[in-house]
């Protein structure tokens, strides 16, 4: 049982909610006057019964003020845990409002744009979850692998695919904008090109062999790329050798699925008879699947596997001959190949509309290198890229990335409620702020207003915090509320007061861990959870030191580790704004600070807090 | 327990105070060390140049062993290893083994798989056991410190040889000593290789080899190096003279073999287990058991 | 190093020998050569780059080497290699071959000459069955007709057919 | 002793980040499922990373441990169970299979974190199972040449790893000179592991680049063979790395004892030997099959990996029975978030599978 305790449940819209079925829900105990570790409060503060701020004093506590647009029954379970959630690892936390505003959004149809197998997995397995698919091919059929797919496995999908997926043969998908409800996207097919409205949006063009140019000037008469290799047309003279040198990687190391690409041509042709295979690569990339077995194949065989420094290959005699120092015989080695095979990588052409600059910064935020957009997803939430477009080795993996994709479309589609942030049409000033920073591409200028997507929005906030009007509340987080969380919050902390704003992937975890563990915070501290440190703007860090804070710290992931992908960023760069403010006002700048965070950096996260509380005593 | 005796080449004329301590300290252990005369080389000495040859050198001996129905046992770890590998060889590839006996056939023997070969020292511990060795001990040597040496083939190719030791961090023959209440020294080159191998063909380089061991135990003060292979006697005993004026250095680090040491655990004097034919001698032991 | 000019078949025939076939599954790690004990004394030897020569195809090279011989058999390469090349074994397979080729040094030799004369590598005469007696040893042997018949080798440790050492 | 649902549409074996992204991505599929952990906690090895983000993140996944055991627990299809152990299975009739969940050791005085400890034994039935049970580290002490266990000053890379958790080198120095050692478990043909663990190179290098961050004048050696590529923007980062640490192309032959602290004896590309001293030498031990993969195996007759993992090579999650599905690094060596987009698809295969059996054989 959770050592949490849930002290009292009293809210308007809430009525027929016995407190002990939420208790249940949320797997904790009602509180029966004892002792208590944890409280999650709901209604306001001002109308808790006596004796009980007495209590809470020092206790980890979520104040809920339950919004109004809640419908009950299960959204008040659900938010009734993540108030525990938050209890349970905020720690020594008081704070107002919790949970965003939920707009519910219709079971809708996803796009499918591209053809090979991670489409045709993309398909079928959003499909088998009951959403209707539209899969737009550029080809005339279903059963067109990408170059670098395997054809049969292909075909074998295509020819299961589910009645729910209508095919468009010959289709280009030629632009793509958010819109509410989801993304609107410009289809050309046999019957012309028009617009039409979809959920969520899967990117999959096929793969494409791209030679990696091992090295420029190779005579084009001996030269083949991989993909283009017939072997049993390879044999060497009666009397003698034909030297094949396999290049893979010499310019830059390989991916491993290339490398055994090339491993597997260095095989084949070492199995042909009299051909000396000299394989030259910069570094053995054998993690692929039974990578190494190929490897240890391929020399079994007779390859003469040789190590070439990148960039380290020369070209000579009109190509015809290939050079390199070898570091082990300290000599230069000289080969004439009769035949040369250059390695590929797989690589999609990135349709153009993906460069559009007004819908996503760069290519980088869209889909970013970041530990929390694996499997598929994008920055822009309902928007899916997979396979060769994302880089991924061709087989397993694109099936990997499609599966996952569509477990998190079929969340977001199948009715489930999605956050909504609002913007206030009168105090919006058009500056098209929320347009240009919002990382998830939600907010979108419509006829000089501004129109949110919501099923894009994760309730970063970023938009509110980047406002310069003010007039943007994202959901159930408000400027008003969350000053009114923090005036409540501080008028209970000790002095100095202290405030801590944790973005929820990072940092609140990493508090939860500690309070877990039984750590001492300093007694004036109030944990203040965010859904991102993005949402920690100039105001509300000045609201903080305006309603008494002495130093204010905000916790956001690691760069290139935020799911709001620069959110993190901006909010360091807003504490840094407010640290030289306060500089120029004459009040000491370190009061404001940023701390780059990851959830399992408990100890990181106490080391600050005690800093700042050290500097507050001082101060 | 009987074992046929395997003398290979070099002990029975250049290292009788190994085979004299060595047959004394298994008649004291209860162990019957059977001789036959026509045993005779290994086989190694033919390897670099003749492999099969070497095989079949060694099949003679192993088919020799079989006939006795007697594990073979060597006091040389070149011999024991090489018989060991030939035996292992052989057993895993019946057509090299169907080669062989081809040749064997000419003198009248035939291989049959399945000769257990082993070192005296791997031997000793298998068959009569640490705790009852260190059980028959009689005469406290402590006080004294013996620098154990595995040497190569004591250890290597360990997928021949019976997994006795970790060949990377041995412990038997530091285990035989301490039974007798010596100290062994753990040095750092104890399973280095002595350069034997390569004296044949350069003997300023195996000088070299040896010689970096002799100076590292110089510098020790050890009683003396207990030795198990008459190989590494010749480097480390034999030459030492001839490395110390190459090395323009004075080297006189004794050396003994184990089966002395241990000998003289058991109650053993001096004599009796050859210590006078020791060429470095360890004075500071001989004295104490004089004294 | 122009690596046209080598046989691609020497690797192979060096893989068919016993003990042979491990030397293509090297990686050049230098295990192997951290190892030896011999690189330490001799900074040439170098089991790893015997090993490329070898895969190279550098025959002559190889076998004409007086270095090929200054391996002292210890299998410490054998024990450390990741790959089961067993550079002892290979290294082996190419002295043989060597040895086949008339490039071996007398003292490779001589084991097959005292084998033959003696039935064994240092003589035993009266004088050393003496010295045994006297510590109470048994007698020992020599039986080089045993060997001589078993290798098929003349009395002075030539093959037969072979012209004077 | 069963008074706890006696059937679950999906029973997922391991609680670590495959298990519980499994876990997670059937429940985002609206199915219920029964988590069984071993351990009295749930998270697996992910437990014991630490994030190894100096000025940016280095993308090791370690994080999303919090994400996934948050949303694990909060999600009400997700059933889970520590100290958990299956000891039996059979196909059940029709389709689906009766496993029999034992309480693994004594119950841990507190619950820590999500799930409740298994009530005693009970029997489940699935209509399917997702082993997701995880890799088993090599045991370095079984490279005897490299010291593990004798040469004092000689760890495994995780043993590193948990000192910088517990933030051993906060009290004392960190040591000065420090060498890594790859491939120790991995590509290695003598031991039988012939296969590149994948995940050891960026690994190793993130560890050291977290060092060298604590500690810019920390000397380091990286002794490889060849560097494996880890993510997008890998090349970059590596020639950042080349020139903050030393890169060593050489296997050790051994790592010896010494009077200044474990010596490690390799050879340089020209031949030479050498023998360097460090103050620590830290062995990137390669992943490999769980150590249960065998009674596993026998329990549902599942087919193996040429390697010894669980389940084929050429399908990515089915494991050789019917209604069995792998996910995960127990299949083969993957990284965390790997090994959590392995379990997305593991469970997709999983829910198809249930629902093409769905009313099939029942009853």
């Amino acid at each position: 049982m959770a050592r949490v305790s849930l002290v009292w449940l009293e809210r308007p819209g809430l009525e027929g909610l016995a407190p002990e079925l939420v208790a249940r829900a949320a797997g904790v105990e009602l509180d029966r006057g004892g002792l208590l570790e944890a409280a999650v409060v709901s209604g306001p503060q001002a109308a808790a019964p006596p004796g009980l701020k007495g209590r809470l004093l020092g206790k980890p506590v979520v104040w809920l003020d339950l919004a109004l647009e809640v419908g009950g029954g299960d959204d008040a379970l659900r938010l009734a845990r993540a108030a525990l959630a938050v209890a349970r690892a905020a720690g020594r936390a008081a704070l107002g409002t919790l949970p965003p505003v939920y707009a519910p959004q219709p079971a809708q149809n996803v796009l499918v744009a591209g053809a090979g197998l991670a489409a045709l997995s993309a398909a079928q397995e959003e499909a088998a979850l009951g959403h209707p698919v539209l899969l737009a091919t550029p080809f005339d059929a279903a059963h067109v692998p990408g170059q670098d797919d395997d054809p049969q496995e292909v075909s074998l999908l295509a020819a299961r695919l589910p009645a729910q997926v209508e095919l468009a043969p010959g289709t280009e998908l030629t632009e793509l904008t958010g819109a509410a409800g989801g993304f609107r996207a410009r289809l050309a097919g046999p019957q012309g090109a028009g617009w039409q409205s979809f959920g969520a949006v899967v990117l999959a063009p096929p793969g494409q062999w791209a030679s990696s140019c091992e090295a420029p000037g190779l005579d084009p008469a001996l030269t083949q790329p991989v993909w283009q290799l017939r072997v049993q047309e390879v044999s060497g003279p009666p009397d003698g050798w034909l030297y094949a040198a396999v290049l893979a990687g010499t310019a830059r190391p390989l991916t491993a699925d290339s490398f055994a690409r090339a491993l597997r041509a260095a095989l084949a042709l070492a199995e042909r008879p009299r051909v000396q295979v000299v394989l030259l690569y910069s570094e053995a990339r054998v993690a692929s699947d039974h990578g190494e077995r190929l490897f240890r194949q391929c020399r079994q065989a007779g390859v003469l596997a040789t190590r070439v420094a990148p960039g380290g290959l020369a070209v000579r005699e009109g190509g015809r001959e290939l050079a390199w120092p070898d570091p082990l015989l300290g000599q230069e080695m000289e080969l004439a190949p009769d035949l040369i095979i250059t390695a590929d990588q797989a690589r999609a052409a990135r349709p153009a509309f993906l460069d559009n600059r007004l819908l996503w910064p760069s290519w980088e935020s869209l889909v970013p290198d970041n530990p929390r957009f694996s499997g598929g997803r994008s920055s822009r939430t309902g928007l899916y890229i997979l396979g060769a477009l994302r880089g991924t080795a061709p087989g397993a993996a694109r099936r990997v990335e499609a599966a996952d994709a569509a477990a998190e479309m079929h969340e977001r589609l199948a009715g489930k409620l999605v956050p909504m942030p609002v913007v206030r049409d009168k105090i919006c000033a058009r500056c098209l702020t929320c347009v240009r920073t919002c990382p998830h591409g939600v907010p979108r200028h419509v006829v000089d207003s501004i129109h949110c997507a919501p099923a894009g929005c994760l309730a970063c906030g970023v938009c509110a915090a980047e406002c310069p009007a003010q007039a943007i509340a994202p959901p159930g987080w408000s400027n008003p509320e969350m000053f009114a969380g923090l005036q409540r919050a501080l008028a209970l902390a000790a002095e100095p007061r202290l405030v801590l704003f944790a973005c929820q992937n990072s940092a609140l975890a990493a508090a939860g861990e500690l309070s877990a563990g039984g750590h001492a915070w300093p007694a004036g501290l109030v944990i203040n959870p965010v859904v991102c440190a993005g949402r920690v703007g100039e105001h509300l860090i000045m609201k903080a030191l305006e309603l008494g804070a002495r130093a204010v710290l905000v916790a956001g992931c690691h760069e290139g580790n935020c799911r709001s992908v620069t959110g993190n960023l901006r909010s360091r760069l807003r504490a840094g704004q407010c640290s030289r403010t306060l500089g120029r006002l004459g009040l000491a700048p370190e009061s404001v600070q940023f701390l780059h965070l990851a959830s399992n950096q408990p100890r990181v996260l106490a080391q600050a807090v005690a800093q700042m509380a050290a500097r507050a005593l001082e101060g | 327990m009987k074992a046929l005796m395997f003398l290979g080449c070099t002990v029975p004329v250049r290292n009788l105070n190994y085979e004299l301590s060595a047959r004394k300290v298994a008649a004291r252990l209860g162990l019957e060390l059977v001789d036959d005369p026509a045993l005779a080389c290994c086989g190694f000495p033919l390897k670099g140049t003749d492999q099969a040859a070497a095989l079949t050198v060694a099949a003679r001996a192993l088919a020799q062993a079989a006939e006795h129905g007697l594990p073979l046992v060597s006091l040389c770890s070149a011999c024991a290893a090489h018989l060991a590998e030939a035996e292992h060889r052989l057993k895993a590839d019946p057509e090299a083994a169907a080669a062989v006996n081809e040749r064997l056939a000419g003198v009248g023997l035939a291989y049959r798989p399945g000769v257990r070969v082993t070192h005296f020292m791997r031997f000793l511990l298998s068959e009569v056991g640490l705790e009852a060795i260190k059980a028959r001990m009689v005469r406290d040597l402590s006080g004294f410190t013996f620098a154990p040496h595995y040497g190569c083939h004591y250890l290597k190719p360990s997928e021949a040889l019976e997994g006795l030791d970790d060949p990377e961090d041995p412990q038997s023959l530091a285990r035989l000593i301490q039974a007798t209440g010596a100290r062994a020294l753990m040095h750092p080159s104890l399973k280095e290789c002595c350069g034997g191998g390569v004296l044949g063909v350069d003997e300023e380089l195996a000088g070299r080899m040896a010689g970096a061991k002799l100076k590292e135990l110089g510098a020790a003060q050890v009683t003396a190096l207990a030795l198990v292979c008459p190989f590494c006697n010749v480097m480390y005993e034999g030459q030492q003279k001839k490395i110390a004026k190459s090395l323009e250095t004075k080297l006189a680090v004794p050396v003994v073999y184990l089966t002395q040491v241990l000998g003289l655990g058991l109650g053993m004097s001096p004599e009796e287990l050859g210590l006078g034919l020791n060429r470095v001698k360890p004075k500071e032991l001989l004295q104490a058991m004089a004294g | 190093m122009r690596l046209n000019d080598g046989d691609p078949g020497f690797k192979h025939q060096v893989a068919a020998e016993p003990g042979g076939a491990g030397l293509k599954a090297c990686f050049a790690c230098a295990a192997c050569t951290a190892r030896c004990p011999v690189a330490g004394h001799l900074p040439e030897y170098d089991p790893r780059r015997i090993i490329r020569l070898t895969l190279l195809g550098r025959r002559e090279e190889v076998l004409a080497s007086p270095l090929i011989w200054r391996c002292s058999a210890c299998y410490s390469c054998a024990e450390v290699c990741p790959q089961q090349v067993r550079f002892t074994d290979v290294l082996t397979a190419i002295k043989n071959l060597a040895a086949r080729a008339g490039c071996a040094p007398p003292a490779a030799r001589a084991g097959a000459s005292l084998l033959a004369k003696h039935g064994r590598l240092l003589p035993v005469g009266e004088f050393e069955n003496e010295k045994r007696a006297k510590l109470g040893l048994p007698a020992v042997e020599e039986r080089p007709q045993d060997f001589q018949r078993l290798l098929g080798m003349a009395p002075e440790g030539r093959e037969p057919g072979e012209g004077p050492a | 002793m069963v008074n706890t649902p006696p059937s679950t549409p999906i029973l997922i074996l391991g609680g670590g980040v495959a298990g519980l992204a499994a876990a997670v991505d059937l429940a985002r599929r609206g199915l219920a499922c029964t988590l069984a952990e071993r351990e009295p906690a749930l998270g697996g090895r992910a437990r014991d990373f630490c994030c190894k983000a100096v000025s940016a993140c280095a993308r090791c996944g370690a994080c999303r441990l919090a994400d996934l055991l948050a949303e694990a627990a909060a999600r009400p299809q997700i059933t889970i169970y520590t100290q958990a152990l299956a000891t039996s299975a059979r196909p059940a009739e029709g389709h689906g299979w009766q496993v029999e969940l034992a309480p693994a050791g004594p119950a841990a005085p507190l619950p820590i974190g999500p799930g409740q400890p298994l009530p005693g034994r009970v029997s489940l039935a699935a209509q399917a199972v997702i082993l997701a049970v995880g890799p088993q580290p090599f045991d370095p002490a079984g490279k005897s040449s490299l010291g593990y266990g004798r040469v004092p000053g000689v760890i495994s890379a995780l043993e590193l790893e948990a000192r910088l958790v517990q933030g051993a080198w906060e009290q004392r120095p960190a040591p000065a000179k420090l060498a890594f050692i790859q491939c120790v478990g991995s590509r290695d043909q003598s031991l039988g592991r012939l296969w590149c663990s994948r995940v050891c190179c960026g690994y190793a290098l993130r560890l050291a680049r977290l060092l060298k961050a604590s500690r810019p004048d920390m000397d380091i050696a990286f002794f490889h063979m060849d560097v494996q590529d880890y993510g997008r923007a890998w090349e970059e980062e590596l020639a950042g790395l080349r020139r903050e640490m030393r890169f060593v192309r050489a296997m050790p032959g051994e790592v010896a004892a010494g009077a200044g602290g474990p010596e490690v004896v390799f050879a340089l590309a020209e031949g030479k030997q050498m023998r360097e001293a460090f103050d620590l030498v830290v062995l990137s031990q390669g992943l490999g099959p769980p150590a249960g993969a065998g009674a596993l195996a026998q329990m549902f007759g599942l087919a193996r990996t040429q390697d010894g993992f669980l389940g084929r090579a050429e399908e990515p999650v089915a494991a050789g029975a019917a209604g069995v599905f792998v996910a995960g690094a127990c299949q083969g060596p993957r990284s965390l978030t790997e090994s959590i987009d392995h379990a997305g698809l593991a469970a997709a295969a999983a829910a198809a599978y249930v629902a093409s059996t769905k009313g099939a054989g029942r009853g």
